[in-house]
């Protein structure tokens, strides 16, 4: 039935169009006087070729889950999300109000309350613009794009003003009680006796994220809400017909969205930074964007892409932190992937097409 | 081989990135040396880089900017045998070394020269993105303007609460303008790449800059009344040139060790009158004298004027 | 008519189009007269549509070649077809619905850069259009505001303001009202005397008989036959068309009405935007019954079943009593959505499968659930039980033959027909105490109209009430055993269906109530009929 | 507040409000032929570092101009690739500009200049200088109007007045051409415009590049008209809010032109008063920083209703199912 085996869709043009996002890559970086082949080494072997590697690829992948999710859940109820930025951002006050104001005794403890607190926060900055969307017809667009920036300044004032301890330069919270910090994934394989990634940042959280994939493929797909969130998404009428509340559903997603967002405070200020700084998220929000599309809205696909930006990450910086080529590149290396892999796939999947269908021409 | 790791915003933002990055090229160019230089990308690889510097036997380590604090505090010990210089913040462990800058008092010398080069009164201040940091320039900018002229006015205006803030020289030139309507004649930019935009907005308007962390009297010959030097330059210069001897301990550069200065070079020399110069020579006397204080903002997050 | 002279205005040969692995379109050949009226029938998915895009160079054929005329013309897009002379009106309309209806017209035909000047030749061209055919229409009117009556009418008027010589038009009555039918015939019948050809796509064999000289019959992607319509019958064309032969009237038994089921007082309503939709309306269905609603589209009927259906346009403001089965259903509220109407039996087909019935990008076995997703056979705890709910719409796949038997298929894969098939099947089985139903066959193949009125008539004889609302007289004269007819938001007046004739009903679509006025006459000759009581009358 | 501070406020949201302008109405162009645009952001910035590196190597603003319509040209040309003619995912493609632009600016200049991204700072002839119109000081003094005429109006660079004249332009050219005609249609059934056997690839790809001239002069306005020279990603998120201010205006011009001078106005209100004393309490600078989102929020909840964009924005067109 098909135009081409599914396998050679799924796989075979993401693949080509990264070899080629990759083969642009290496002329940029000829043309700013450097050697493609050493920059691939250094950015796989740096992000693929230790345990050390596998240790920050994670982490990043761990961020990027959490707002490629929340992108997700809401593109399939046919909002655009911009705002993850902004919603993790706020996820990570949840987190620091909660580490700092009870004592926990066990990190194990801690992880669901500061889960909570980072959801919740994260959410309810949704809220307001999901509600504006369905009650008031305010376009989501714009107010999570507002939201961006009200959420840093609302978190420049309280960490300047209120959780930075007295005497600190820093506008960041205080560090949270070691009781809280969460088990890094070296030290969990150190407990099994291998010695896997020492002093790297992923840690337990990037189960949570896995397991965030799962609960959301499984909301999607398999339960009434997220039937109904795929239904409105693709046509309110018939939502309405079916008697699904378009108020409901909007501020729903978007609760959803906003607190997988939130999550991912868990693993950058909980897990890594053991405090809330300025600028934590460092736009993990907007790769969410480009995560999401280019996971084909699955959470299968957001994993890869994740995992594929995560990978990016970690080698862009190993390419910055021990070369001479600017960190800059790695910025470039990312938009040709978001553009290949994304965009142009069509470039790739076309002819692929006309090949199969030959291919197949010539077998019968 | 000594090292060189610079804070977020990169080795060309224009402050003290550029002018640690500028302290490291003397060394090498005196001494033909080679040292490591990186660039971080994400908070995450703080920890990353300082533990991969000091594995491949870098030494001495020096890092700018107080947000690597947390990290070297808990790492420095992992590395014994390491030397440690962070700039812009106090780690105490017995090798580190913290190098802090009394930017209140170079910053109250520029207030003083402000409040000496304006006509009408008023001056400025634009700062970059709105944290403790560059509150602590603006107060002493205040305390020196007010110590100057009682009755003066100084406009205080941040260009943002995100990073954003550092390169945004659009609203630099605008917040310029919009206190230049208010009357400033002169103004002081501690706000990055935002600065140039105030700079050169300054020059097009006809009213007096200061600049800020290296000399920027170059940009505008003439037009910038003087710079707000942070001898951060002179700081990686001496860690790298002491090497694996650089004493661990707290270094604070103030106005006495020349740590924070007001640049005086040929660019502004026909802007600094004789009573400029005077008040300037008085107020650096005063403070190295302990007569004046200059209050550190960071101490209780406030400013008195 | 005109002389034949020479060749064929139409002449393709061997026409073949696939699209992906459907063959929509294999070796066909077709000859249409200069000056004549070429029916086109054939089943959903026949290909009828495609070949006619293929003409107006809306797709390129993959293989054949195409004469004009008598010479061999590429028709690489519409703009040669344009220049060729051919016009085509869409079964889906190809307006730019915020546009006026004069943008609409020069969109493609703009005299130059500047649009003044064409809309002003356009104005006047229109108004001679007007004139010369009966198609009026104001210039100025958004089309989005008009009727799809008046928005075909749009379609026609740029073929023509075109020039078009041949016009092809695809299933032009389907969403038209009996008059306005008719009043299309008499345009096409004034163009055909004028020497242009013009192709006829319909499902309609009466339309075929009435208006056409010859007619082709198109089954599964191939030309089965053209023959003169003066030597053929509907039966026969049915026959090729669907390769068995087809019942062309509905067989039911007589009623035997029941308990009551639905009972409707006084209902009234205000859309957002403060016009009065509804007047006061006072229908009664009874078990084992079918209303059928007869009236010109735009009258209210669209209101009556979404309120009954809950999901009234939002801001609307509603009043009045609806009881099922003796108890009251809320109005508004939470208890007034689709799912409670639902949960208190009501089924609805509703009159936009494509917008309303169906999510187009859903597979369709899942939209064999939809607005049943929360019933408890088809949940497995918190889950959807996605196997309970595939064996379902396999079940009702087979039942309702709905072709291709795949439920994997995302339902816009499916033919018009099909997917009407899914909703109706969908709702039917079910079993809901009241079945509303609207438009239940427009766009539908002779087969399966067939099918969709025999399980509806099946239902009935259940004991279910049926509303069924149409613009289609015959299928209202067909299935229903009592006929309301709207009119502006009322009700004009109710028949018993073998009491009533196509003349009384079309004067109360028209607005006149022949019974009342004579009785008005009679007793109060000087009063005019209050508005509010009008509609109970009969 | 008085006249003169009044006159300042409008005067800096003019200003303000130029580059938003400029990008609006080239998202205007985009999205009206149905290709969403988030990639604003990323023309500005390329047109500003490329406008800035031409006009100091030239000394020429004009050719910096050109140069700045050419590098947004070339991102607005990959936008139509991507998502005209390979029919791909319009808000991937926007989001890969954005990334592409911030990225190469920063690595071209270094690779260039060398001094970290940053242009060298641009004086006379290679920089757009405000012009004083005619009769601007005769008439100062005349009462209000004169004021109004000659600090308000008069002293702006030319882009200026370009910006301000392309809003009745564009209104024209939408609304009375056959251009703008054709060019509605496609954004809101490409299949209208297809079967009226107009090419919907060629219609859109004349948008979108229109988008990218129009980007191209909103980033050279930024580089070389309102300051002096490139600093990276100097955009500072301009062409996300000209992106707002497009939802907020639905798509129309004149509409447009309001809400860029809304956000104009509240950056210059909240520039002016960067802590509004209330008496009570002191509204802290973070919080005036936020004040225009802040009032943005409240203004689309509040006044403007539903925004219905153009029906055929952001599916590619494709006839064969
Ligand atoms: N653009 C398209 N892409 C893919 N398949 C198509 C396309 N258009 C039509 N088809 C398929 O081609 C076949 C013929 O379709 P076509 O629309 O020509 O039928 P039709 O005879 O007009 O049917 P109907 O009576 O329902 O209008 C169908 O199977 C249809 O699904
Ligand atoms: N036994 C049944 N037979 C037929 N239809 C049913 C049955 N149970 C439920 N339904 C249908 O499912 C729909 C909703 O069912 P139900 O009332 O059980 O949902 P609910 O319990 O209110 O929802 P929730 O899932 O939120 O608990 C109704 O439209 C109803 O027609
Ligand atoms: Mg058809
Ligand atoms: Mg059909």
């Amino acid at each position: 039935m098909e135009r081409m085996p599914k396998w050679a869709d799924v796989m075979l043009t993401p693949l080509i169009s990264l070899i080629l996002a990759f083969a642009i890559s290496a002329l940029v970086i000829l043309a700013i006087g450097e050697s493609p082949a050493e920059a691939l080494k250094v950015m796989v072997e740096g992000a693929l070729g230790s345990s050390y590697g596998w240790g920050f690829t994670l982490y990043y992948t761990t961020n990027f889950i959490f707002t490629g999710l929340a992108v997700m859940v809401a593109y399939h109820a046919g909002l655009f999300n911009i705002g993850g930025e902004g919603q993790a951002a706020i996820g990570g006050l949840g987190v620091a109000l909660v580490l700092l104001a009870l004592p926990w005794p066990h990190w194990a403890l801690a992880l669901p309350a500061a889960a909570v607190g980072a959801a919740l926060f994260g959410a309810l900055w949704a809220l307001i613009p999901a509600w504006l969307q369905a009650r008031r017809g305010s376009h989501i667009v714009i107010t999570t794009i507002m939201f961006n920036f009200i959420a840093a300044a609302l978190l420049n004032y309280v960490l300047v003003n209120l959780l930075r301890p007295v005497g600190s330069m820093d506008p960041a919270s205080a560090s949270f009680p070691a009781s809280t910090h969460l088990p890094k994934l070296s030290e969990m394989a150190l407990g099994f006796g291998i010695e896997w990634g020492r002093n790297t940042p992923a840690n337990v959280t990037f189960f949570v994220a896995v397991a965030a994939c799962l609960l959301v493929w499984l909301l999607i797909w398999r339960t009434r809400l997220g039937y109904e969130i795929r239904a409105f998404g693709k046509s309110e009428p018939a939502a309405l017909y079916a008697g699904i509340s378009p108020v409901r559903i909007t501020v729903s997603a978007m609760l959803i969205s906003g607190g997988l967002a939130g999550l991912m405070a868990i693993n950058n200020v909980m897990g890594e930074a053991e405090r809330l700084m300025l600028n934590a998220v460092e736009g993990a929000g907007f790769i969410g964007i480009a995560v999401a599309l280019m996971g084909r809205n699955h959470p299968f696909g957001v994993f890869l892409a994740a995992l594929l930006f995560g990978f990016l990450y970690q080698g862009g910086g190993e390419l910055a932190l021990w070369t001479t080529i600017p960190r800059e590149l790695i910025v470039v290396i990312q938009a040709l992937v978001i553009l290949f892999t994304g965009a142009l796939d069509n470039m790739v999947r076309m002819p692929l097409e006309r090949l199969f269908k030959a291919l197949r021409r010539k077998g019968a | 081989d000594p090292a060189l790791i610079f804070d977020l915003g990169g080795k060309f933002d224009k402050s003290f990135n550029e002018a640690a990055y500028n302290g490291a090229e003397r060394w090498k160019a005196e001494t033909g040396g080679s040292y490591k230089e990186l660039e971080m990308q994400s908070e995450a690889q703080r920890e990353q880089a300082l533990r991969r510097l000091a594995q491949s036997g870098a030494n001495p380590i020096v890092m700018t900017g107080f947000a690597f604090g947390e990290v070297l505090d808990k790492i420095a010990l992992d590395y014994p045998d390491t030397k440690f210089v962070i700039i812009d913040m106090v780690v105490e462990q017995p090798n580190v070394q913290s190098v802090v800058f009394t930017e209140e008092q170079g910053s109250y010398l520029a207030g003083v020269a402000a409040a000496k080069a304006s006509k009408s009164g008023t001056v400025g201040f634009i700062g970059g993105m709105d944290i403790p940091l560059i509150h602590k320039f603006e107060c002493g900018y205040a305390q020196g303007f007010k110590a100057a002229n009682p009755q003066g006015k100084v406009i205080i205006n941040y260009t943002g609460t995100t990073p954003a803030a550092w390169n945004d020289p659009v609203k630099g030139s605008e917040l310029l303008r919009a206190q230049v309507s208010q009357g400033a004649d002169v103004v002081y930019a501690a706000a990055g790449g935002t600065g140039i935009g105030v700079l050169q907005a300054a020059a097009d308007a006809g009213v007096l800059s200061i600049g800020v962390d290296s000399n920027q009297n170059h940009l505008h010959p003439g037009k910038v009344l003087t710079s707000m030097v942070k001898g951060v330059d002179n700081s990686v210069y001496e860690a790298f040139k002491a090497g694996a001897d650089v004493e661990p301990g707290v270094r604070i550069m103030d106005l006495i060790s020349g740590g924070v200065s007001l640049a005086m070079d040929d660019n502004n020399k026909p802007l600094i009158s004789d009573e400029i110069a005077a008040a300037i020579d008085a107020a650096t006397k005063g403070i190295e004298s302990g007569e004046i204080k200059v209050h550190d903002y960071m101490t209780d997050n406030s400013c008195p004027v | 008519m005109a002389a034949a002279a020479g060749a064929p205005a139409i002449e393709l040969r061997g026409i073949s189009k696939a699209f992906g692995p459907v063959q929509a379109n294999k070796g066909i050949d077709l000859i249409v007269q200069r000056g004549t009226i070429h029916g086109i029938v054939g089943e959903n998915g026949a290909g009828k549509s495609t070949l006619m895009s293929i003409l107006y160079g809306f797709y390129r054929p993959d293989a054949g070649e195409i004469l004009i005329g008598g010479k061999p013309v590429t028709i690489a897009d519409s703009q040669t077809a344009i220049r060729a002379g051919i016009g085509m009106v869409f079964q889906h309309f190809k307006l730019v619905q915020n546009f006026t209806v004069l943008e609409n017209v020069i969109l493609g035909a703009e005299d130059g850069g500047l649009l003044r000047p064409s809309l002003a030749r356009a104005r006047g061209e229109l108004r001679r259009l007007a004139s010369e055919y009966g198609l009026q229409v104001d210039p100025d009117a958004l089309v989005e505001d008009l009727s799809v009556g008046h928005q075909q009418r749009v379609e026609i008027l740029k073929a023509l303001y075109r020039q078009a010589d041949i016009l092809i038009l695809d299933e032009p009555t389907g969403v038209l009202t009996p008059p306005e039918a008719d009043h299309l015939f008499r345009i096409l019948r004034g163009l055909r005397d004028e020497g242009k050809t013009i192709v006829l796509i319909t499902h309609k064999l009466r339309e075929i008989m009435e208006i056409t000289d010859n007619v082709s019959v198109m089954r599964r992607g191939e030309m089965a036959a053209t023959v003169r319509t003066a030597v053929t019958t509907p039966a026969q064309l049915a026959e090729v068309m669907v390769g068995r032969k087809v019942l062309l009237r509905v067989e039911k038994p007589p009623a035997q009405p029941g308990a009551k089921v639905l009972e409707i007082r006084g209902l009234r309503m205000i859309d957002a935007s403060g016009i009065q939709r509804l007047h006061g309306i006072d229908l009664e269905i009874r078990a084992g019954e079918i209303l059928g609603i007869a009236g010109v589209a735009g009258n209210g009927q669209t209101q009556l079943l979404e309120i009954l259906g809950g999901f009234p346009e939002a801001g609307a403001k509603l009043e009045g009593e609806i009881r099922l089965n003796a108890k009251p259903l809320p109005l508004d509220g939470a208890g007034a959505d689709g799912r409670a109407r639902r949960r208190a039996g009501i089924g609805h087909v509703p009159e936009d499968r494509q917008t309303e019935g169906l999510i187009m990008d859903f597979s369709a076995w899942e939209n064999m659930a939809f607005g049943y997703h929360h019933a408890a056979e088809f949940r497995n705890g918190v889950l959807m039980d996605h196997a309970a709910i595939r064996a379902d719409a396999e079940g009702k796949i087979a039942r309702f033959d709905i072709r291709p038997p795949d439920p994997d298929l995302p339902a816009k894969s499916f033919s018009g027909g099909n997917q009407q098939k899914i909703v109706v099947a969908r709702e039917v089985e079910r079993n809901p105490d009241l079945l509303l139903i609207g438009q239940p066959t427009r766009g539908v193949d002779i087969g399966a109209i067939e099918f969709i009125h025999k399980r509806i008539v099946a239902l009935r004889d259940a004991g279910k009430a049926v509303l069924l609302v149409s613009v289609e007289l015959d299928e209202i004269l067909a299935l229903s055993d009592r006929i309301a007819v709207m009119f502006d938001g009322r009700i004009m007046g109710e028949r018993l269906s073998e009491e009533a004739t196509t003349a009384d009903l079309g004067c109360l679509m028209a607005g006149v109530d022949p019974v009342a006025t004579a009785r008005d006459a009679a007793h109060w000759p000087a009063v005019m009929p209050d508005p509010e009581s009008g509609g109970s009358a009969g | 507040m008085d006249f003169a501070t009044a006159l300042q406020i409008l005067d800096s949201a003019i200003r303000l409000m130029t580059p938003l302008l400029m990008a609006c109405l080239a998202g205007l162009y985009s999205e009206r032929a149905g290709v969403f645009d988030i990639g604003l952001e990323g023309k500005m910035l390329m047109a500003a570092f490329t406008s800035a590196s031409v006009a100091y190597a030239t000394g020429s603003a004009w050719l910096g101009l050109l140069a700045g319509i050419a590098g947004s040209g070339a991102m607005a040309g990959l936008h139509g690739l991507a998502s005209i003619s390979f029919r791909g995912n319009q808000l991937i493609s926007g989001v890969a500009i954005n990334f592409l632009a911030s990225g190469l600016t920063v690595l071209l200049g270094q690779r260039i200049f060398g001094l970290g991204g940053r242009t060298p700072s641009l004086s006379g002839a290679a920089r757009f200088n405000e012009i004083t119109l005619p009769f601007a000081d005769s008439l100062r003094p005349v009462p209000v109007i004169g004021r109004i005429y000659a600090d308000l109006i008069s002293g702006h660079t030319i882009l200026v007045y370009v910006a301000f004249a392309m809003v009745p332009l564009t209104w024209w050219v939408l609304y009375r051409t056959r251009f703008g005609l054709r060019l509605r249609a496609v954004g809101e059934n490409p299949a209208s415009v297809d079967t009226a056997g107009i090419s919907v690839t060629r219609l859109r790809f004349a948008a979108v590049m229109i988008c990218g001239v129009l980007c191209g002069v909103a980033g050279a306005y930024l580089a070389t008209g309102i300051s002096a020279g490139f600093v990276k990603e100097m955009t500072a998120g301009r062409g996300f809010i000209a992106l707002a201010a497009l939802i907020f205006a639905k798509w129309r011009p004149w509409s447009a032109l309001g809400a860029t001078f809304l956000f104009g106005l509240l950056e210059a209100v909240a520039n002016r008063f960067p802590n509004l004393d209330l008496g009570v309490v002191t509204v802290p600078s973070m919080f005036m920083n936020a004040l225009p989102y802040i009032l943005t929020v409240i203004i689309l909840a509040g006044f403007v209703g539903r925004a219905i964009p153009p029906r055929a924005g952001g599916e590619p067109y494709v006839k064969e199912r």
